[in-house]
């Protein structure tokens, strides 16, 4: 059974919120708020996202991993390539000094955490992304758009909490 | 004197943010016509010393380093401030920050540039650069990883990439919203690139809000050794006058110092040609005015200690240095470091200049130059009165080569600078706007309207 | 493989040198300079610009002080206000000092001077990217760097001059630090003749161009671990250690009545340059 | 005796120029003067030429005229260093830095290449040498013996002698032998006090040595010898270090080695002298007599020197013999310049030093060999003649007189009176501009030649001068070669046997091979041998040494006044290396420093830091010194080393030709030395130059090595200094 898309826009966030809350309680044949769910804001609302059920998010394990490599990395090559390599040596020093390869080993560090952050980021938040069906620019300007995905035989119920919650605009997929 | 309206409208927002991306005024194009002239005259100079050699420069056999060294250390610490008001004032939580850290950070990836480009002038053999750079190859050899040099290119290579993902990422959102509202042309499609198909889901959202932060913290580390490691080519070092330990939070403050000072200054100049009034508002200049000035004790004050330090220390040698700096033939450029960076900054203090925007424009140029300066006296002096007093030299005047390519770096930076400016947001709307939703929030909730009022309609 | 190499050869790769070092071996050149012998004629200085190839820049750039003598003669007076400085001037020879823990090796980026197993400092031309912070390091101020591209520079070698200059030795281009190497040229061929002799360089079969010339023969050179070397009697009888940075002997009451010292020897560059102090008669 | 541990292989190296040699020349062997990099083709490369490898030939060297062996390093055909020869007792390997430079003077870019006619146009035009030497017999066509004047520098060896016959087949008397710095007087002085000019000394033997003015470690007799004995006497005898007092006005090199240097007062030298040996009381009959007068009390106000520092030097004497005193160019550069070192001598003699450390030198037994010492009095009587215009024909060779002349002499403008000038040349210097016909000349590392060294240093020696390498030039010839064409013209028959002067030098020594120690030897292996020694030591004859000159006719003037109009004694310094300018074209002497200043590239006034205070002048003052015959403009450096009476001007630079390194570098004092001299002997009076100093307002950074810090070590341990009596040399290797 084909699958439809709704977008619906609020300027009022609090009706928008009320909207999730509602859609997330109230239990629809064919649509699964779990997953056929997307908000879209203009800013951040951690206190909206709230009700949408809590997503981890994985950047930070991306980050662990990038810094400890990172740092490895550039003790190892620059140790390695003191020793292996024609061995410069420096009068008063050791051909593998400490405290220089120290440095290097932290400027590293932050330059394999970064780089790798980056990295999970781009993974974790699926860019870059194709972009969805239904889009209004308002979203990137001052309001919040709710983005449901269900069968045919909901869309209709999902209309009308939509409505309900004073919701601006109802933008439909064109029908198969 | 009226701070940013809670109830201004979000897409006035996007409106007066992107009218900055428009077609530019004629200034604009006089102003980067000047810009490319002063590039010239600074490529002019350097490809008359890269034919010539060194010498045109007039630098002489104890006194081998110049004003290439100092600006580049000037151009460093230049770009500390942007990391200190997008990520210091991030973790803060300072939300003033949110209108201005834009350019701030632009401001950070580019005096890079500029700084980078020191390396090259300053070399004697420019076209082997590439020797200095830690790749496995045919030679054999690698690069002498104990040298400080070395350590900088990698804090500045580490530096610079960091900063450029950082402003970029920062950026993502603006860069939809410029997507969402360009009409079709080459523009569009660059942000439709640039923004990787943002659409503002939650799922990116929470992700971005995690990253963000932790590149903040990543940032704030990588610029303190930046500028540690850059004052570890002078405090490694075993010359008088170098070889302090105070060297790396000096050059630290200094750096923050002359970042602010930048800020100031750009700050005008964008509220002035963007008529950004309603954004770049006073009572945020006053917060960084008084930033500034804060900052600027900190450095007066290790610039004592660096003197007590020294005339506690009863080396003789180092003692010299710094009397040579003060009563020698650099006396004059010492003095009016000093002017510059301590008695000039004591008006800030002032409530009624901090909000002057003459007046601080002006202050931010002299703090800048005075931190030219204090670079330029960190540099030369030592040469000139080192440890072997035979050597001394009497006449080290940078020649018109040095000062050539100092002045073309600024062009470089204005010109970096500008084409930022038409090319991007330089003030961050998504946060704008975040931080009129929280102040709107935050005033609701003290007037205990209970009823969600929702925010202003219109 | 990096790694293993690496671990294998830990205590190699971390011992300091020169102290907890083990000494050079089977070299370790040095010098011992008289200046009670030295009369600040200026031979070596010259002899040296003959057979290093070193450009003469002409007034104008002398007057820059981009002056290239690896070797030069300076001229201290007595500090005491007398209206003549009737006990006569003072000379000293100063050239690289070939520190054993040299400042300017440790800074330089790409590695372009090192210490060699036999005790110099070496500068490799080809290397050197013109950083300068080796001269910038040197508390001598003994490295000199090439300004100017000397060779095609006017009259520095013109047409038959530069049928002169040393084929043993580099001409050097613009953009790359150079100093004095001991001769470096004059070295390798000794060692390299005893290797195929089966034998160590003998005291005295090598000279320094400036010891060469020098008319009282203020300059000594040689091998310090070979204990036969003039040099290293020298050294010994001074009782100057070469990794010391500051000897027994100036501890000794009332100073001992050695001459030997060191220049900025506290500064711990552990110079291989010894020299003797003048002496003037006190009977007049 | 010095420690000579040059290696000995390198010296199987060593070859002279053999038989097959001298046919080199003229093969078309050389391909260096159509600027080929291959010197010589390999296929046909001689034995001793492999690639890479250097060998050495023995040759003497020619900057100057103490006759030091060097041994040159040649490479692929080109000579690249030179060495002292250690076999010579003069420099025994050393070489000083004028003789390094050698190698400048004979690639030098600015030397004459061509015979150039300088008659009518100034620049002169290129001929042949056939037509220079048909021009020079017809001019010399019918010219009598006393129209005819040859100047030269010094000069000894064959090339003196077949000088003599040249000069001899006109009956011509005027061969004027001119050096412009000589120590004339005192040779005149020695001849008197010790029966001979050039007596040996033995600054090693010395306990103590007192010299006057004498600078025997940088530019007097022969320095580089003299270096090596002095490292030797300052290590001393068992462990008694020598002592060095030196009296001057204006501080030499030496005298910035002395243990005491004393400022005297310009020209009272003498008097001191004889302060001391009355101070030292053993003089007896008229001797004491002569120095009756001179009590502690006068000398001490004449001469400036304080009583008690004569008590100390007297008493030093007394002390520690042998010492030594030696009279130099300071002593003798005053009209009583003969009296001084007169005097000087006497005190030798009082001490007894005659025959401990001032003996008799050995004498080759060729007369005709001997050299021909130079002085200025030769140059006076030229100068003479030609203002008379006696002299149709002038000919010149390594002399400059247009340079070294006073102004007040007007010797350019009396050289122009002589007929037909002919200039031997290696540059087109002062003088060859002069000259109408100017004749290029080997440069001494491509030219065959012998010299007798003027100062014996032990036993006797000639040394050999030979080819280090090809000509560089086709068209330059040996000064030998062009004489022998010049006898030629004369004398064909005797000496038409000779192809070149290689031949006749050859067949010189063959003939006289015996007398060579070379009895029995084959002709060949003889020479061969000869040649690659470099040097021919010779029993030679010891001369008498006598000790009885009196006192007789020694009278010394008081100290000249102050003259009002001319305050300040002018005092011509002899830079070590520069000396009279015949050297100033060599880039390495230019930049090298003068040892006291440290300047470089430039002239400059020494004037005492008291008397630039009273005429307000500071470092880098252009100022104006004049004298009655002329002024000079140069810069002003404050030196503590001289007597606030004197300044001093260092003479050998403001060459106005001489190519690119000499010409407009610095001033010239020469031009404006007053023609003073000495009452004796008729040398000019170097020292008797009155002047007056005047700033002209210009100002100029001076050129010099020293930094700001001008020669202080700020409190650190650079060059530090002991009293004797705070060493211990016993423990010194």
């Amino acid at each position: 059974m084909s699958q439809r898309h709704l977008l619906a826009l609020f300027d009022n966030f609090d009706e928008a919120a009320a909207a999730v809350k509602e859609l997330r309680t109230t239990s629809i044949k064919g649509f699964d708020s779990n997953k056929d769910m997307i908000m879209k804001s203009p800013i951040e609302h951690p206190e909206i996202e709230e009700v949408l059920g809590d997503k981890p998010v994985y950047v930070q394990f991306f980050t662990l991993g990038g810094a400890l490599s990172g740092g490895l990395l550039a003790f190892f090559l620059i140790a390695g390539a003191q020793a292996v390599f024609f061995a410069q040596s420096k009068g008063g020093k050791p051909i593998v000094p400490f405290p220089p390869d120290f440095v290097l080993t932290y400027e590293m560090f932050i330059l394999g955490g970064v780089y790798i952050t980056i990295l999970g980021f781009l993974i974790c938040a699926g860019l870059p992304a194709k972009r969805s069906p239904l889009y209004s620019a308002k979203v990137s300007e001052d309001q919040i758009g709710i983005l449901v995905k269900s069968d045919e035989g909901a869309i209709n119920t999902l209309k009308a909490i939509f409505t309900k919650h004073k919701a601006l605009e109802i933008q439909e997929e064109a029908g198969k | 004197m009226k701070d940013i309206r809670e109830d201004i409208a979000w897409a006035k927002i996007n409106k007066d943010v992107l009218h900055s991306l428009e077609n530019p005024r004629k200034m604009f194009w006089v102003m980067l016509f000047v810009a490319i002239a002063m590039v010239g005259v600074g490529v002019a100079c350097e490809a008359y010393q890269y034919i010539t050699g060194m010498g045109v420069a007039n630098m002489d056999n104890p006194h081998v380093w110049g004003l290439y060294i100092a600006s580049f250390i000037f151009w460093i610490g230049m770009s500390h401030s942007g990391t200190l008001l997008s990520a210091i004032l991030h973790l803060m939580h300072a939300d003033w920050r949110k209108p201005i850290y834009r350019f701030a950070e632009a401001m950070t990836t580019f005096s890079l540039m500029t700084a980078g480009l020191f390396v090259f002038v300053h070399l004697g053999r420019a076209w082997q650069v590439y020797y200095a750079i830690p790749y496995p190859n045919e030679r054999g050899i690698w690069p002498n990883f104990q040298s400080p040099l070395l350590w900088d290119a990698m804090a500045i290579f580490t530096y610079l990439s960091s900063s450029i993902l950082f402003l970029y990422v920062g950026m993502i959102p603006d860069l939809a919203i410029c997507r969402d509202n360009m009409n079709p042309g080459w523009r569009k499609k660059l942000y439709t690139a640039l923004a990787l198909g943002w659409e503002g889901t939650d799922r990116q959202w929470r992700n971005f809000r995690v990253t963000y932060l932790t590149i903040a913290c990543f940032l704030i580390p990588l610029a303190v050794s930046v500028h540690s490691i850059v004052a570890s080519d002078f405090a490694m070092s075993q010359q008088p006058g170098w070889h302090i330990t105070s060297f790396p939070p000096y050059f630290v403050a200094g750096a923050l110092y002359s970042g602010c000072a930048a800020i100031i200054t750009l700050f005008i100049i964008l509220r002035y040609v963007f008529r950004f009034e309603e954004y770049m508002t006073l009572p945020i200049l006053k917060k960084i005015v008084r930033l500034t000035f804060a900052i600027s004790m900190v450095w007066t004050y290790l610039n004592m200690i660096e003197m007590a330090s020294v005339w506690y220390g009863h080396d003789p040698v180092a003692k010299d240095t710094l009397l040579e700096r003060m009563y020698g033939p650099y006396a004059p450029f010492w003095w009016s470091m000093i002017f510059c960076g301590s008695i000039v900054p004591l008006i800030m203090a002032f409530k009624r200049f901090q909000t002057n925007i003459p007046i601080m424009f002006v202050v931010s140029l002299l703090l800048n130059l005075g931190m030219w300066l204090e670079r330029w006296m960190i540099v030369s002096p030592t040469f000139a009165h080192g440890y072997y007093p035979w050597t001394w030299d009497h006449d080290q005047w940078p020649s018109f080569v040095q000062w050539g390519i100092v002045f073309g770096s600024f062009g470089w930076f204005t010109l970096l600078f500008m084409g930022f400016c038409k090319l991007f947001p330089s003030v961050s709307m998504y946060e704008v706007k975040e931080m009129v939703y929280h102040r709107s929030l935050a005033t609701k909730a003290a007037a205990g309207k209970l009823e969600a009022a929702g925010k202003g309609a219109h | 493989m990096s790694v293993t190499t690496l671990l294998e050869g830990w205590s190699d790769w971390r011992h300091e040198h020169p102290i907890n070092d083990q000494p050079h071996n089977p070299y370790k050149w040095a010098m011992s300079i008289d200046l009670d012998a030295c009369t600040g004629c200026n031979a070596c200085s010259v002899a040296c610009y003959a057979e290093n190839n070193l450009p003469v820049v002409g007034k104008e750039k002398y007057a820059h002080g981009q002056v290239m003598h690896w070797l030069r003669i300076e001229r201290y007076w007595d500090e005491d206000g007398r209206e003549f400085p009737d006990q006569g001037a003072r000379f000293l020879p100063m050239m690289c000092q070939q520190c054993e823990a040299a400042p300017c090796e440790t800074v330089c980026p790409v590695g372009a001077t090192n210490h060699t197993p036999d005790g110099l400092n070496s500068q490799i031309y080809n290397r050197c990217i013109g950083s300068r912070y080796c001269s910038a390091n040197c508390p001598f101020k003994v490295r000199y760097f090439n300004w100017y591209d000397y060779p095609t520079t006017d009259n520095v070698w013109p047409a038959e001059m530069n049928q002169q200059l040393n084929p043993d030795v580099t001409v050097r281009g613009k953009g790359v630090m150079e100093k004095c190497t001991f001769c470096v040229q004059r070295l390798r061929e000794a060692e390299s003749n005893a290797k195929s002799q089966g034998r160590v360089v003998r005291d005295g079969e090598v000279q320094t161009a400036c010891q060469q010339v020098c008319l009282p023969g203020a300059i000594s050179f040689g091998n310090l671990v070979d204990p036969e070397s003039k040099v290293h009697k020298k050294w010994q009888a001074q009782q100057v250690e070469l990794a010391k940075d500051v000897q027994a002997k100036d501890k000794e009451e009332g100073g001992s009545k050695l001459r030997g010292y060191r220049i900025l020897e506290e500064l711990r560059p552990y110079p291989s340059v010894m020299y003797l102090e003048r002496v003037r008669e006190s009977a007049i | 005796m010095m420690d000579s541990g040059f290696d000995r292989r390198e010296f199987l190296k060593v070859l002279g120029w053999g038989g097959t040699t001298a046919a080199l020349g003229g093969c078309g062997f050389t391909s260096m003067e159509d600027g080929k990099e291959t010197v010589v083709s390999y296929v046909e490369a001689k034995d001793y030429m492999i690639p890479s490898i250097s060998v050495y030939f023995n040759s003497t060297c020619t900057q100057c005229d103490m006759g030091c062996s060097i041994s040159g390093r040649v490479r692929e055909g080109r000579v690249l260093k030179l060495e002292g020869n250690p076999e010579s007792a003069i420099n025994r390997g050393k070489l000083c830095g004028l003789g390094q430079a050698g190698v400048q003077h004979h690639y030098n870019p600015d030397r004459v290449r061509e015979p150039l006619l300088r008659t009518g146009s100034k620049s002169g035009e290129t001929i042949t040498w056939e037509k220079a030497y048909a021009l020079i017999a017809e001019k010399l066509n019918g010219v009598s013996g006393e129209e005819i004047a040859f100047l030269t520098g010094g000069m000894s060896g064959h090339l003196k002698a077949l000088m003599g016959n040249y000069l001899d087949s006109f009956g011509c008397k005027n061969h004027f032998v001119y050096e412009a710095i000589a120590p004339a007087v005192v040779r005149a002085a020695n001849k008197k006090s010790y029966g001979i000019e050039m007596p040996r000394i033995s600054i090693h033997k010395a306990k103590v040595v007192l010299s006057f003015g004498a600078d025997f470690l940088g530019s007097w007799v022969s320095p580089v010898h003299f270096s090596q004995q002095y490292a030797q006497f300052r290590k001393g005898v068992n462990g008694q270090r020598g002592v060095l007092i030196q009296v001057e006005s204006k501080m030499t090199l030496t005298g910035a080695n002395a243990d005491r240097w004393l400022a005297v007062r310009p020209g009272t030298e003498g008097i001191l002298a004889l302060g001391i040996i009355n101070a030292l009381g053993t003089a007896t009959g008229d001797i004491a007599a002569a120095v009756k007068g001179y009590d502690k009390a006068r000398v001490s106000k004449d001469t400036g020197v304080s009583a008690e520092q004569i008590d100390k030097i007297a008493a030093l004497l007394k002390a520690r013999t042998p010492s030594l005193v030696l009279a130099g160019s300071a002593a003798e550069g005053y009209a009583h310049g003969s009296q001084n070192a007169a005097a000087i001598n006497l005190l030798n003699q009082v001490l007894g030093n005659v025959g401990k450390t001032v003996e008799a030198a050995a004498t080759v037994p060729f007369p005709q060999m001997a050299p021909a010492s130079g002085n200025t009095a030769a140059l006076q009587g030229l100068n003479k003649g030609l203002a008379e215009g006696k002299y149709k024909v002038l000919f010149n060779y390594a002399a400059n007189p247009v340079f070294t002349a006073p102004a007040a002499m007007k010797f350019k403008d009396n050289m122009a009176k002589a007929g037909f000038k002919v200039a031997f040349a290696h540059y087109l210097d002062e003088t060859a501009l002069q000259a109408d016909l100017v004749l290029p000349l080997d440069s001494g590392l491509e030219d065959w030649g012998t010299h007798v060294p003027e100062y014996m240093a032990e036993g006797a020696q000639i040394n050999i001068q030979q080819p280090l390498m090809e000509k560089i030039h086709a068209n330059t010839r040996g000064m030998g070669d062009i004489l022998l064409s010049l006898v030629k013209q004369r004398r064909a028959e005797d000496y038409k046997k000779y192809a070149d002067y290689y031949a006749y030098l050859r067949d010189a020594f063959l003939k006289n091979k015996d007398a060579f120690g070379g009895k029995g030897i084959d002709d060949d292996v003889f020479w061969d041998d000869t040649l690659s020694k470099g040097i021919v030591k010779l029993a030679g004859s010891i001369g008498a040494l006598s000790a009885k000159a009196g006192a007789a006719g020694l009278t010394l003037p008081a100290p000249a006044a102050i003259d009002a109009q001319f305050p300040l004694q002018l005092i011509p310094s002899v830079n070590h290396s520069l000396r009279d300018g015949r050297n100033t074209n060599q880039p390495w002497l230019q930049e090298s420093p003068d040892p006291l200043t440290t300047i470089v590239w430039d002239s400059w006034v020494e004037i005492h830091p008291k008397k630039a205070a009273e005429l307000g002048i500071a470092e880098g003052d252009i100022v104006e010194i004049a004298s009655k015959n002329g002024s000079i403009k140069v810069q002003a450096y404050l030196f503590p080393g001289i007597h606030p009476d004197a300044i001093s001007v260092p003479l050998g630079r403001g060459h106005e030709a001489m190519g690119r390194y000499a010409k407009g570098y610095g001033v010239n004092p020469f031009q404006i030395l007053d023609a003073v001299f000495d009452k004796e002997t008729g040398e000019l009076a170097m020292h008797e130059t009155r002047v007056k100093v005047s700033k002209t307002g210009q100002k100029v950074i001076v050129v010099k090595d020293e930094g700001p810090a001008g020669g202080r070590q700020m409190g650190k341990k650079i060059a530090p200094r002991m009293p004797t009596d705070k060493v211990d040399f016993s423990k010194e290797v």
